[in-house]
């Protein structure tokens, strides 16, 4: 696998952070490949603006920095508007729909996840609704196996809550099968 | 008395819900651009103008009005 | 740190938690620090594993109590450590001339963030080159200080700076920075059996023959430390000191003592020297940063290098004592060194044009910090001093 | 009875309006901070007093009630470095008699890194009014145990419970010679107006700290909530005035917080009316 | 009787002998300073408890107190920059809690500058016996005025008189935490010696604060005289023990400087012992 | 200081005295110290002296306050200044950070002595060269220091730093030593009305119209500074600031204003480049000193020229920003450049070698310090570089 | 009680002389050689054997030798 | 006047000090010469070794120090045993007779003045004695003329003490004639 540019995007407290951490992880740890996570800190004590950076590739990596993401993943009308012109060429864009509204981007393909009231609505904790946008990303794109996904999601959530987490996930899985027809 | 509540001032703590002592306030179940929920004055008809409301946001996003003013 | 069953010893976790690591590794079982972003979460990661270990961990109430109690620690037999950043590593300068003039064994940990003052206090910056060298007043002093580029290298080289701070008896430096410490990448912890570990060196001879100081043969490294406690009289002080560690105020004594503290390095400058080169052989061109910064100026120069460019890298592992050799040898052979880093006021390439010795041109690539240099940044400033421009 | 909705999102608060730059608004504090309510506190302190931005400075340390405070105020704002504020305070005060400081410190800021200044400052009895944020953590900087942190707490710096006694800054003000000195809640608004305004009006180092719900740090480590309504309630459930504890035993009073006010001394003046009486006298004497 | 003249000079005093580097004597101090009359009580005190040079350190700050006593004691020496005596303390305590350590400290040294460190010592009532050298100036710098010098007192830094007022060390002890807390004049000996050995034994903080003479600055700047006897008979003047103030009016006490033992607790640990316990349990609880 | 009625204006006295009395002539009205060998005697003569002309002088518990208290006066409007020796240097990096950031015009004097540690309190040393510019940590400074090296100079120089701290709007270092403070000579104290004094600058437009930090116009010097307490609405702070003064965290911003930082410096070096250059003309060997090494190195200079050979003499007055031109200019026509100076480590050599740019080789005199290099040991030394052995 | 006085240590700070309550204790009139004057036990024979002498002196300069030892 | 080079030791507390800055002060203020004083501080608080040193020179002073002093004073055994060996060939030692034992010197000078026991015996007061050693080597030396040096001294001595002080000094002057039989 070439290297490939993530950017999860939106308020601090959605979990976006936790989704980079854990793509890394398994990424490195149960797949042997390499990555590298670094994330922008605000200033404002908590809830503003979150971002986080997942670089992973088979080569190793020189900089770790994310410029122009492959893959920009966005949960909040804020993040969108701001660093939606980053996103590459032929770039693919997953957005909580509930949340962000998209222009449009005739060289982007841009998906429409409706991750925080799936989340709601499956398991009643819209805190996992970072499991459902990453489920979507993992099915899409081919960077990781989703079954290694899960095993890391299983040994890394909050004991008790491994099922709910890995339930999102999975519906993340299949709304992005849904949405794009790939059944 | 006339309650304004600045919706993008607001984070949603849920002080003026609890602490108005004649439950003026209600849940809007909206969120603003920030992504908070802020408070929509359900019953100012029952408002006896005591201002802990104001006292207690922390956003200055209350704003009362007194009605002869 | 995430948990890790499926893989043993690797972890996917941030520079400042391997520093942790790699302090626990070397046997650091001393640790006092005060909160302070970025370094916070090696505080916090040494917090929560000392005790498993049987460290002391104790967040005292600022940087100079912290540096000073590290001192006391160091004294007391301990492998000690503390770490801050920006106006927090101003703050730890007076206590550090007490360590270098007691050549007290520890570690200090700098994670530059964007200075001056409280800059942008969570992220990136390379302000601190001469400011964990000179900082302390009084100079005469034979600083040690080591910078990671990665995750892996954060554990490596505090290790090191460990091991360093034994044979030297003296503080050493981890200059890394917010980017190092807080990316996120794959660490390997080897085997104890694998790690080279330097104890502290305890005397062999009874009290009566022992001196607290080799004074008498300047520049003398592991020269023990005998523990507290044991009737060695081990003798620490502020003050100018004598063999025994008796105070003076003869010029000749200060005069040893400090000729001590400068030969210890000076004297020793092939163990203290390393660096990373790539591509020098053929250079007609050079690129010399440390740190977060050289993995976009690697990134650069391999771009150069497929534009047909011949460009060479250098990087200073051990920055402190300064890689002056190699430097001059690159020096001699290209005809620009570019060198990138994250201050306006051009640090690291003041030394390089110290070093070069007129050998080459030095161009200072600056930033104020927050984010690193892109690797097209450095590129194209590369692309702007070959064409002279 | 109107309920204004959308239409009159940009309501601006008269108070804030008259004292606070509208640019720098909503300020920065996280959901339900008590920080905000003590602003809103000192602000009907200064409008009670007439304050104006000209005559009353603001003046910070580090710390979430520096940041969030800093450039709030229509006037100067001075933020010191962390835990510096009584040192730079004594230079502007020394300096500028004629004017009012008013000082927003942390309880780190102030017990911790700025634990000596602060000494000193009460000691000089010098002219300022002290408002001590105590969130009984470090919230800037990611909840790590402050000297105001109980026995016990779990935080990212003692995960497995905090070995020291807390300090009780209130005695330290007292013993090192401050003029006034109060403690109270962030809700106890009244309270803190009342207190404020007689820290202005006292000639000497006036300290009043505020036990602030902090639901992010404190809230999120030590009570393991992060609902401000909770911690706003455990405050008070854990906080007795110092008049209800006249008549409470020792027993009923364990780990109880003592609030009310505790010193209000006018014999005394301070380093800023001293020195600058003697400049007048020796001035007076050369003429 | 006989007077040993000329031909006994180097007698050399049997406490001395037993814990003092004879290379380092005689000491440094100044005729008359009250210094080398408490290190003579520590002595006694170390004698009475069977202390040996190697179970017992001493630690030192900056200042006469701090440059006479460093290198006398035959143990280990561990001399601290100014100010940072208890932050050595406490990585030398936590490292090696089965030693004692006898920390002697100014009262610039531990007040002024050091005040910060001194506060968080309290507060984790540290395991280690604090002596606070209290000259009320700066004896090594050259007599400027320090955080207890007198009101009014004239000295190089405060020409026209000091305009601030002295801090009770004492009283900042018992309000952040110490665990014993005592005061003498340094001619009190057998007091001292007392409380050293309280001190010692008291698990937590011991803070023993003695006012001593020193006849080259206090002396000449504030007293103006140079002779040790009158100053040793001006503190007696100006002392009261704690038991002969309870019968005196607010009056008579004023200006006076209370002698006697202010806090001698029993019920509370400190840092050290309970992070050793915390320790002890967890790998109690691995193995 | 001795009273004098037969003269008027000539005094006998220290150069700690001189740079009490310079402040004074400079407008310098507020003063916070502690107490320090050797700088101890400016902070007295202040005392007595500032009462007399409505200045406020106060003793801090600490350098961490005394320095930051300065700041606060400054920023209140007045000329202010602090002094110290050693470790209270390093305990003054931290809060001129504050002022460096916010652009405080205020004064600092080191007078040095041997180090490192408390090293020899009472005696002199020359080891903060590198500590005053670089000690701050975050680096992107705009460091000015000046440093005499006789009695008239403390009292000139101190008038200097002043001036130039309000023109750049900068802390200002006086980087003296022990033996130029404690040495008494000849004091003329020219008459105010003689003396240039640069006042604070006031803003001439409204508070609405007003930027705290011409950061738009980066470089620019000369820049008001308002007074508190008449609607201008300062803003000083320890975070990066946008030119209103507001904290930011944009890397645009951090970067507009460290560039401007340094550039207040860098852009005008015609101002402050002051050497002293002696025989140079027909030079082929140069020495440079600077402080109390300028004077036996003259006389080594004198000498060598009574024996026929061609010595040149450089001294920096204005040591920050280095004369990185006089001193190039000084290596292109000299074979061999002898730096003698009070330490150890090489600090004015490694500056020397650095501006040099392999011009001129250059020897390091060292020495612990207490006492300043005797002539023939300078002339010694020259001799033996001469003579290449 | 035999008194040893160590001349070299002495400062001639005069609390031996002073603080002694039989009055054991004169000046001698001679200087030692930093220049400091100890005293002389004129008169050991009304020695109390208090110890305060001992106790006085910041030298360790008086040692007190007990007579049956 | 060549460049001359004076240094005083003894023990603190004998006024050497005070002495070399009044030399120089009434040099450089009321006879315009070049002047330049330094001292050496000890490290015990006080009452230790104690050295003044005086350079003047009617040219500018290059080089404030002293190294091989013209005029060595001193007062203390200690500081004869010390310092002689430092003092030029042929230079000039006056010593105080009651307090230094000295050696056999073929290339030096050496004087010995009384100068504690007069002072005691002149004005009772031993704290003069640094004017009467004063007052011997400026009547010896003509590095200054005397009575510059009285006018200087009456202003810079404490209040009061100004009468005890010439007197002193004059006696200096009176026994440096006695002892070397200049009359
Ligand atoms: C010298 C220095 N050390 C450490 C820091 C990091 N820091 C910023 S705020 C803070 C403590 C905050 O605690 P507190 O004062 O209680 O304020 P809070 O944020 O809780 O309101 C710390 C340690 C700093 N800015 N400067
Ligand atoms: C950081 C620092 N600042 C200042 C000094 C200078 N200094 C040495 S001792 C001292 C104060 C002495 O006063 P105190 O602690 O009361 O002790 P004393 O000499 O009176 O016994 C000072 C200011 C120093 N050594 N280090
Ligand atoms: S109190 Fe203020 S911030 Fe909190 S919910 Fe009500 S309006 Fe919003
Ligand atoms: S972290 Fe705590 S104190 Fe800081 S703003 Fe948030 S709630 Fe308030
Ligand atoms: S200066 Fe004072 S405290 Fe210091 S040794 Fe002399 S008499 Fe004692
Ligand atoms: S008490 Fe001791 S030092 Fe003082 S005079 Fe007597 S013997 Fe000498």
């Amino acid at each position: 696998m070439a290297r490939t540019e993530l950017r999860f995007a939106g308020f601090g407290g959605q979990g976006l952070l936790l989704a980079g951490i854990m793509l890394g992880t398994a990424a490195t740890i149960l797949d042997c490949k390499n990555a590298a996570q670094t994330q922008s800190y605000g200033t404002e004590a908590r809830g503003g603006a979150s971002q986080c950076n997942v670089v992973i590739d088979d080569e190793p990596i020189t900089y770790v920095g994310v410029v122009n993401p492959d893959i920009f993943v966005c949960m909040s009308q804020e993040a969108y508007d701001k660093l939606i012109v980053d996103v590459r060429e032929n770039g693919l864009v997953f957005y909580d729909s509930d949340l962000v509204k998209i222009k449009e981007l005739p060289k982007t393909r841009q998906i429409p996840i409706p991750a925080t009231k799936s989340a709601i609505d499956i398991v009643g904790r819209k805190i996992v609704a970072n499991m459902v946008i990453l489920g979507s990303v993992i099915e899409s794109t081919g960077i990781l196996d989703a079954d290694l996904m899960k095993m890391c999601i299983r040994e890394n959530v909050p004991k008790g809550t491994e099922e709910i987490n890995l339930k999102a996930f999975d519906k993340g899985r299949e709304l992005y099968r849904e949405i794009t027809g790939k059944a | 008395m006339v309650i304004h509540i600045n919706r993008d001032f607001c984070k949603g703590c849920g002080f003026c819900i609890t602490f108005c002592p004649k439950k003026v306030y209600e849940r809007s179940g909206e969120l603003n651009k920030k992504g908070y929920e802020p408070p929509k004055a359900a019953r100012t008809e029952d408002c006896s103008e005591c201002g802990m409301c104001d006292l207690y946001c922390p956003e200055f996003a209350i704003v009362l009005e007194k009605k002869s003013a | 740190m995430l948990k890790q069953e499926c893989s043993i010893n690797k972890y996917f976790v941030q520079g400042d938690e391997a520093i942790a690591e790699g302090a626990i590794a070397a046997g650091c079982r001393y640790f006092a620090g005060y909160p302070i972003t970025p370094a916070s979460e090696i505080s916090e990661t040494i917090a929560r594993r000392f005790p498993e270990v049987g460290g002391v961990a104790i967040q005292m109430e600022d940087e100079l109590a912290s540096i000073h109690s590290v001192g006391g620690a160091s004294a007391a037999g301990m492998k000690a450590m503390t770490v801050s950043s920006g106006p927090g590593i101003s703050l730890k300068l007076e206590g550090l001339g007490w360590g270098i003039k007691n050549e007290l064994p520890y570690v200090v940990v700098d994670v530059q963030r964007a200075g001056p003052s409280n800059g942008v206090a969570t992220r990136v910056g390379q302000g601190d080159l001469y400011t964990v060298k000179y900082g302390s007043a009084g100079g005469n002093n034979s600083i040690i200080a080591l910078s990671p580029m990665n995750v892996q290298e954060a554990f490596d080289l505090t290790v090191d700076c460990f091991n360093l701070s034994e044979i030297f008896r003296t503080p050493v430096f981890l200059l890394t920075d917010e980017t190092v410490g807080h990316t996120r990448e794959l660490l390997v912890i080897p085997d104890p059996s694998e790690l080279k570990i330097v104890p502290r060196r305890k005397p062999t001879v009874p009290p009566s023959e022992f001196l607290m100081y080799p004074l008498n043969a300047p520049g003398t490294i592991d020269h023990p430390f005998p523990n507290i406690g044991e009737g060695y009289g081990i003798c620490v002080s502020p003050y100018t000191h004598t063999a025994k560690g008796y105070a003076t105020t003869s010029e000749m004594d200060q005069d040893k003592m400090v000729t001590h503290l400068v030969r210890k390095v000076t004297d020793h400058l092939d163990r203290l020297t390393r660096v990373q080169e790539e591509m020098l052989d053929d250079a007609e061109y050079g690129i010399i940063a440390y740190g977060c910064e050289a993995r976009p100026a690697m990134e650069a120069m391999k771009k150069a290098r497929s534009a047909g460019i011949k460009v060479g890298f250098l990087r200073p592992i051990i920055i402190w004592p300064f890689p002056d050799e190699p430097v001059y040898r690159m020096a001699c052979k290209v005809k620009k060194i570019l060198v990138p880093e994250l201050n306006r006021d051009g640090q690291l390439s003041r030394e390089v044009q110290r070093a070069a010795k007129g050998q080459a041109e030095v161009y200072h690539l600056g930033s104020g910090g927050v984010e690193t240099h892109q690797p097209v940044h450095v590129y194209d400033e590369l692309m702007r001093i070959i064409q002279g421009k | 009875m109107k309920n204004q909705g959308g239409d009159l999102e940009r309501t601006i608060h008269p108070l804030a309006e008259k004292y606070l730059r509208q640019e720098r608004m909503p300020h920065m504090a996280c959901p339900g901070c008590g920080i905000g309510q003590v602003v809103h506190s000192t602000l009907i302190a200064c409008d009670e007093l007439a304050l104006t931005p000209e005559n009353t400075v603001w003046v910070q340390g580090v710390g979430c009630s520096s940041r969030i405070t800093y450039t709030l105020w229509k006037g100067d704002n001075i933020d010191a470095h962390h835990g510096r504020i009584f040192a730079v305070a004594t230079g502007l005060k020394l300096s500028r008699p004629d004017l009012n400081f008013i000082c927003f410190t942390g309880d780190g800021d102030c017990m911790s890194i700025g634990g000596n200044h602060f000494l000193h400052a009460c000691r000089r009895n010098l002219d300022v009014t002290a408002i001590m944020f105590n969130n009984a953590i470090y919230g800037m900087t990611g909840g790590q145990v402050a000297p105001t942190t109980p026995m016990g707490a779990m935080t990212p710096t003692t995960p497995y419970g905090n070995i020291e006694d807390p300090m009780d800054s209130v005695q330290i003000a007292l013993a090192a010679g401050a003029s006034y000195v109060a403690r109270w809640r962030s809700t106890d608004f009244r309270q803190i107006v009342g207190s404020i305004k007689k820290g202005i009006q006292t000639k000497g180092f006036s300290f009043i700290e505020i036990l602030t719900q902090c639901p992010t740090q404190f809230g999120r480590y030590v009570l393991k909530t992060g609902d401000p309504i909770k911690i706003v309630q455990w405050y008070k459930d854990n906080t007795v005035t110092l008049k209800k504890a006249e008549k409470m035993t020792p027993e009923e009073l364990k780990n109880k917080m003592l609030i009310g006010e505790f010193a209000h001394r006018t014999d005394r003046t301070g380093v800023v009316e001293r020195y600058w009486d003697m400049i007048r006298k020796m001035q007076g004497e050369r003429t």
